[in-house]
């Protein structure tokens, strides 16, 4: 059958692939013989974000590398989900260390494949975000600092899910977690001054950063290629939700990292060496009600009295992302 | 000084000597006082002992001699001093400390004028090794030449060597002359 | 290599962990029934046709279609289309243009010369059709294809019932309308012309048939008391529209007053005005709201100057002018009297009140049920008289080209369960796959696109088309804004968004399978799935 | 070749000789100069092909060495003291993993209070984390053991940990027989990985191991030590037959033939203590010594074997296992179970306190008269001591000991003035 030229929704704008497509226009997903570099009977829970986060970035990286990858992961769910004894899920080499060093050990891994000539593999760090805005941070700033030839990929589910829900300085406020509940006169997470990690990343003009979500597949994908087109040090985040910690529906985990972005709570972007240099816009802007709403870690926002004033404050560090990143289409709404 | 030490023993080693030199260890920014130590021996140095009976002093830099107890474990009669300065052991304050010693052992030599005049930097541990190698006769100045060029390759070897060389021939001379005096008493 | 014992593992190797024990829930790939295909008095399988033109496969697309309905290019012109009305993108942007992919399909059809397959194998019955309307032709075409030789008794001089003498060229060319029905006859269907039908029972049994199907329907127009001088000239609207097909055109004079409000109404005030009446007045007893003909009629005769007066009834008519009184609705909503008269200038008055069915055939046929002047049929659309059936306008319905087209496919398969003894029994249909089943994240903003229309002046004088027909990619355009409610269109999400990889892919047009050894049933995969094809069901336990 | 020159350029050459491919380096004393010297070999081309990257911790030096030992490439670094406490949870893992990295310690005290001098408390904490531990008695053998380190780590997939004293070997100048390339490459054979990351052939490496397992992969860990107890043995006559000349191996005695006292040490004090003894036996003293160059894995048999016929060990070590002595003194008394002999624990040497011939002397003779105390710090100061003591009996806020003491000692007054 010949393929109409992609002009309609149906082409595939938003779903995974299409029959409407050109094979070479699918998403990597949409393969028939995709890798499933992640493959099947892993131990994650169900409707994990970080398991799809972890095959949709590292097929994506397969397909990029021609298989060429060897990746190095922190400890965390995704390792211990991903590699008990005596099972592995991975299809790519594969090593974990420790919780805090895995920029470091892809670094030596990268220094390794120079020494020996196998310019053509390439490496892949990764780690939840406590293994990298928490106990793996001094690594990870040294090997973007250096420019080290290696992509590390963050799945930020916003807290350390491995250990049972504690706090990270990823956990945004007003987050119940293990160690910020939800009692008292200041309930859930404090409202501190965040930690932006791809704003940390641009900050050391490394020459590709990228934020992504599970809900959006090819922007993700796109982002990979891109960053294997690149040498040095590079930086994504993928925001990838967890349906045991958030406490919300394990169907629900792509709708909530849509509404993420689409509240502008989650901005996704590109930025190369320290500027942005594209914005994913928020399609139909929501109030952040419709993302804390369907999760139980922001309950007692919606209790007897609802705390708006948190509520306002959580909208406006929205807003402020939306500006900053802006967000919204000019003229739009 | 460690420098001064360290090319001591490289002079020794190249004339087929066990040698051994190290520092006084520490966290010493540039200009504290230091103090390194050389043992020369003709068999193997297992010692790791820092040295507290030293046969041989050399002073870099006077204004220590009341600070620090530069001259403990010095045996009086059969040691040597070596001090880098343009006065006399009167002048210095010592004159009386070291009466006990054999005065042919003893000698001074404007090391760090040498070295500006020749090297053009304040540095004059090159000059003192010369000195050091006339003073005592345990190693002679080609050695301790090649030991400064080992360190300092280049134009800076040369104007070490140089200054060391003129430091001997000054001790050399000072040394005839107080043998001249010695007979002429 | 000789690994580490234990710390080293070879790749794969969690396959060995089946986790699909770990679930409560199954999905399951279900086809629900959209909702155009619900509304769709034909019974036309609407999303299942829009599928394959997404593609650009037009071919497969008409074939699909024309299992229902043989009359693609008909129905893609005078369709009221209340799938389009039912169409969930209505909730998005705007109702996919399905009526106008109908007719590009029929259209193609007609201009690349596709015809019918060839027949399933002769079943050696005889059926008698009487009248060659959209049901008979509809019923005949059914029949054929089910392998029953087919009879059809026209009283006209041509084929077409209602759709040549009832609906004006300017919204069914004739040209397009014989190609369809040509196109039927070529399956082997005999057509007798001029072949009124007198007595049903005697032609049956003249002709040796085994059953019939009676579709003659609604060609006399009802007459209202209107008291009126010997000079009144007043004529009703099927005589008139049917008269439009004749040599010389019947004569209106300036001034038309129609009186009515249905589609009739409608279509005999547009003629008027293309007859060159200065003036065409429709003169209709209650309001627009309540007015049955349909609501773009009454706007594309609004546009070429047709005018009504609502809240108006006609007194009486004279040589040159008619008496109108003003009406008010009761609280019931009936327009009552007001005694408060007008006068309106006419040449001609038409009534458009409807029409009555010619029943003269069926006399002492026994067992029969006529009541309000039509007759009763059951559930299987036989009449009271065993293996005669009925449908069309002769029957208890809503009288449109698309009811009567539904009535003839309902009534070919049930004669042909009848004649080969048995009954037909329609398959359950499925859940209806409405707006909140969808998750129409997936599916981008695109609006309807118009068909192009006629320039007004050309509209006022002429009989040609009114409404013209989308390009081909326009057409593609449109099918492809198609949800393809409650049916996969192999988007691939299902496969995509599995964190555990259970599901499998089958390859184009072979859909997707879901892998339970390792589905944990978090049902991502339905609520990712745009069109709402998958099913989370409770696991037994 | 022979030449004079500093001990931490000595083992950077030798290091170099082996053909490193990743070199990881993060300064600390008295480490330093050793991957400074490296770092120019790498910079000025001469160590080729070879990646030299400075990090930003040992932490993560010893992770990217871990890394790059795991694609199968010869990884080194260098580290002492709290640098070797802070790579401490990746030095368990490439053990763990089996990774055969290669890495100085130039030992050096540990902190609080904080002091840069030489002794062995680095070394010990990690004796347990599945390391082997060579300890150099001078820099000829620093420089040699390195090269046999790499054979060793390599054949058996351990990371070897080579122990020289900080300052006492790094930064003494002394006479080095240099190898040459040809000798190393004769000796060294090209790093044949277990296990490696390859996208030819896929694995994952650093699985979580359940109970069901561990057990038996810490046993397997163990059971790799005892089979370096045979290893290094060979590998030392194998050295010698290429180098002419005997360097590492488990244990090094010396006049232990018909000795009474048996003095037990690790690393550069071996030399003081052999003077001693040679100046004790010329003076018709039956006193010998007994070098452990092999910490870990611990030469039980040898040691035994060694001490066995003597009446007295004095153990003298340059660390404290605070609370009960000794740690090399308690591994030698495993050695002894159950043989007969007086045992002392010489503490001796912390924090860079200069062990001298003098003290020895006297030390010995206590031993051999057996007044010594089954615990002694050599050299301990007991008025300073027995003053703080008192001072802490009296007043709850007596202040940090450390400060305390300088002032008694005077140094900080003298600071001052």
């Amino acid at each position: 059958m010949s393929y109409q030229p992609i002009k309609f929704y149906q082409t595939g704008t938003f779903t995974v692939g299409n029959r409407l497509l050109a094979p070479d226009e699918r998403s990597v997903q949409a393969n028939m013989q995709r890798t499933n570099s992640l493959n099947s009977g892993h131990r994650a829970c169900q409707g994990c974000g970080e398991a799809l986060g972890a095959r949709y970035a590292i097929d994506a990286a397969m397909n990029a590398t021609r298989n060429q990858l060897i990746a190095a992961n922190a400890t965390g769910c995704l390792e211990v989900f991903s590699t008990p004894y005596p099972e592995t899920s991975w299809q790519i080499p594969w090593i974990h260390s420790l919780f805090g060093n895995t920029a470091a050990v892809a670094t030596g891994i990268a220094a390794a494949l120079k020494v020996k000539g196998r310019r053509d593999v390439r490496v892949i760090a990764q780690g939840g975000d406590g293994g990298t805005t928490d106990i793996g941070f001094g690594c990870l700033s040294g090997m973007f600092e250096r420019n080290d030839d290696v992509l590390f990929i963050c799945y930020d589910n916003e807290a350390y899910m491995n250990t049972g829900v504690q706090r990270s300085s990823a956990t945004p406020p007003a987050a119940r977690t293990a160690t910020t509940m939800a009692v008292g006169r200041e309930p859930g997470n404090v409202f501190g001054q965040g930690k932006n990690l791809p704003l940390i990343a641009m900050a050391h003009f490394i020459p590709y950063v990228a934020t992504a979500t599970v809900a959006e597949l090819r922007d993700l994908e796109a982002k990979v290629r891109r960053a294997m087109e690149i040498r040095g040090a590079r930086y994504i985040h993928i925001f990838v939700p967890c349906p045991l910690g958030w406490g919300h529906e394990a169907h629900d985990t792509i709708r909530i990292s849509r509404l993420a972005k689409e509240t502008g709570l989650f901005p996704v972007f590109e930025a190369e060496h320290g500027e942005v240099t594209s914005v994913s816009k928020i399609r139909r802007q929501l109030p952040v009600e419709e993302y804390l709403r369907p999760q139980k870690r922001f309950a007692h926002l919606f209790g007897e009295a609802p705390r708006l004033d948190t509520i306002a404050h959580i909208q406006a560090y929205a807003d402020r992302n939306i500006r900053r990143f802006g967000l919204v289409e000019e003229g739009a709404l | 000084m460690v420098t001064g030490a360290e090319m001591l023993s490289v002079a020794a080693f190249l004339q087929g000597r066990h040698a051994q030199a190290f520092p006084s260890f520490g966290s010493e920014r540039t200009g504290a006082p230091v103090v390194a130590f050389c043992r020369i021996d003709d068999r193997e140095i297992r010692l790791r002992e820092p040295i507290m009976e030293p046969d041989a002093l050399i002073i870099q830099d006077p204004t220590l001699l009341h600070q620090v107890e530069v001259f403990s474990g010095l045996k009086p009669g059969d040691g040597y001093i070596l001090i880098n300065t343009s006065r006399s052991f009167d002048e210095l304050g010592i004159g009386e400390f070291v009466s006990g010693f054999r005065p042919e052992r003893l000698r001074t030599v404007p090391a760090t004028e040498l070295a500006v005049k020749h090297v053009g930097r304040p540095l004059p541990n090159a000059a003192l090794l010369g000195g050091f190698a006339a003073v005592t006769g345990l190693l002679d100045l080609a050695s301790v030449a090649a030991a400064i060029r080992d360190k300092f390759p280049g134009r800076v070897g040369e104007g070490n060597v140089a200054a060391a060389t003129a430091a001997y021939e000054i001790v050399k001379q000072e040394m005839k002359e107080a043998a001249l005096h010695a007979q002429a008493d | 290599m000789d690994k580490p014992f234990a710390i080293t593992l070879d790749v794969g190797s969690s396959l060995a962990n089946r986790t699909g024990s770990w679930r409560t829930n199954r999905p399951l790939y279900v086809d629900r029934l959209p909702p155009c295909n619900n509304a769709c008095p034909a019974g036309e399988n609407i999303q299942g046709w829009l599928y394959p033109a997404e593609s650009g496969d037009y071919e497969a697309a008409w074939r699909v279609l024309t299992q229902d309905n043989p009359l693609p290019a008909v129905m893609g012109r005078v369709c009221y289309h209340p799938c389009e009305d039912a169409c969930n993108r209505a909730q998005l942007d705007s109702p996919v243009g399905i009526n106008s992919v109908e007719r590009f399909l029929g259209d193609e059809a007609i201009r690349r010369g596709w015809r019918f397959a060839p027949l399933a194998s002769e079943s050696g019955k005889r059926v008698l059709i009487v009248g060659a309307g959209p049901s008979g032709l509809s019923a005949a075409y059914h029949l054929r294809r089910l392998g029953h030789r087919v009879a059809i008794h026209e009283a006209g001089p041509v084929a077409g019932g209602m759709m040549r003498f009832g609906i004006p060229k300017y919204r069914l060319p004739r040209d397009v309308l014989e190609a369809e029905v040509r196109r039927i006859l070529d399956m082997g269907v005999e057509l007798a012309l001029n072949a009124r039908v007198d007595n049903i029972l005697s032609t049956l049994r003249m002709g040796e048939f085994d059953a019939a199907f009676l579709a003659v329907g609604a060609h006399i127009g009802k007459r209202a008391y209107i008291p009126a001088g010997s000079a009144a000239r007043m004529l009703d609207a099927v005589s008139l529209l049917r008269s439009m097909e004749g040599e010389e055109r019947p004569l209106l004079g300036r001034r038309v007053v129609v009186y009515g409000g249905g589609n009739t109404a409608i279509d005999v005030a547009r003629t008027a005005k293309r007859l060159g009446a200065a003036e065409s007045i429709i003169v209709y007893r209650r309001t627009r709201e309540k007015m049955p003909a349909h609501d773009s009629e009454v706007e594309e005769a609004l546009q070429e100057g047709v005018m009504i007066r609502w809240l108006s009834t006609i007194r009486e008519a004279g040589a040159a002018s008619i008496t109108v009184e003003k009406m008010v609705l009761d609280e019931k909503g009936f327009p009552q009297p007001t005694g408060e008269v007008e006068t309106l200038e006419a040449d001609s008055v038409v009534l458009a009140l409807g029409q009555d069915v010619d029943l003269s055939l069926l006399k002492g046929v026994p067992g029969l049920v006529i009541r309000d002047g039509v007759v009763q049929v059951g559930p299987n659309m036989m009449t009271g008289y065993l293996g005669i059936f009925a449908g069309g306008d002769m029957v208890p319905s809503e009288r449109t080209v698309t009811v009567a087209v539904g009535h003839g496919k309902k009534a070919a398969r049930h004669i042909d369960a009848w004649l080969r003894g048995g009954r037909y029994v329609a398959p359950p249909k499925h859940e209806l796959a409405t707006f909140d089943k969808l998750n129409t994240w997936y599916y981008s903003d695109a609006p309807k696109t118009v068909r192009p229309t006629l320039d007004i002046v050309r509209r006022q004088s002429t009989f040609d088309e009114v409404v013209g027909s989308l390009d081909e990619s326009n057409a593609l355009y449109e099918a492809r804004r198609c949800l393809s409610c409650g049916n996969c269109f192999e988007c691939d999400n299902c496969y995509g968004v599995c964190p555990d990889n259970a599901v499998i892919k089958l390859g184009p047009g072979k859909r997707f399978e879901f892998n339970y050894d390792y589905c944990k049933g978090c049902g991502l995969c339905a609520t990712e799935c745009p069109c709402g094809a998958i099913q989370m069901v409770p696991e037994k336990i | 070749m022979l030449k004079q020159i500093e001990g931490s350029l000595g083992v950077a050459k030798a290091v170099a000789l082996c053909r490193p491919e990743v070199i990881c380096a993060y300064p600390i004393s008295p480490q330093t100069h050793i991957v400074e010297d490296l770092g120019e070999m790498v910079k000025s081309g001469a160590l080729a092909p070879c990646e030299f990257i400075n990090v930003e911790s040992e932490f993560s030096a010893m992770s990217v060495a871990i890394g790059a030992s795991a694609v199968g490439a010869r990884a080194y670094t260098a580290t002492a003291s709290q640098g070797l406490l802070y790579m401490v949870e990746a030095m368990f893992n490439a053990a763990g993993l089996g990774l055969p990295v290669v890495m100085t310690v130039a030992n050096r005290a540990i902190g609080a209070p904080i002091n840069i001098w030489n002794d062995h408390s680095d070394a010990m904490s990690q004796r347990d984390c599945g390391w082997i531990q060579l300890f150099a008695e001078t820099n000829q053998e620093a420089l040699d053991l390195h090269i046999q380190a790499f054979r060793l780590g390599e054949e058996l997939s351990l990371p070897v940990m080579v122990c020289m004293d900080g300052f006492i070997l790094t930064h003494a100048y002394e006479r080095l027989d240099l190898p040459g390339q040809a000798q190393v490459d004769d000796y060294l054979p090209r790093y044949e990985p277990r296990q490696v990351l390859d996208p030819r052939e896929p694995v994952s490496i650093g699985a979580m191991v359940g109970p069901e397992a561990f057990t038996e992969v810490r046993y397997l860990a163990h059971a790799k030590q005892m089979q370096a107890l045979e290893l290094i043995p060979r590998h030392e006559a194998e050295f010698r037959a290429i180098f002419g000349r005997d360097s590492g191996g488990l244990v090094r005695e010396y006049r232990t033939a018909d000795a009474t006292t048996i003095v037990v040490a690790l690393g550069s004090v071996l030399g003081t203590i052999k003077d001693t003894v040679d100046e004790m036996r010329s003076q018709g003293h039956r006193i010998g010594v007994l070098g452990i160059c092999s910490f870990r894995p611990f030469p039980l048999a040898d040691v035994r074997r060694v001490l066995h016929p003597a009446q007295r060990v004095v153990v003298i070590e340059k660390s404290l296992a605070v609370g009960i002595g000794g740690i090399l003194s308690a591994n030698v008394r495993m050695a002894l179970s159950g043989v007969q002999l007086h045992g002392y624990t010489v503490i001796a040497g912390l924090g860079g306190r200069p062990i001298t011939r003098k003290s020895l002397h006297k030390l010995f003779r206590e031993a051999e008269r057996d007044e010594l105390q089954p615990l002694t710090f050599l050299d301990l100061d007991w008025n300073i001591v027995n003053r703080v003591l008192e001072r802490e009996k009296r007043e709850r806020r007596s202040g940090p000991i450390a400060e305390t003491i300088l002032r008694d000692v005077g140094v900080v007054a003298a600071r001052v003035a």
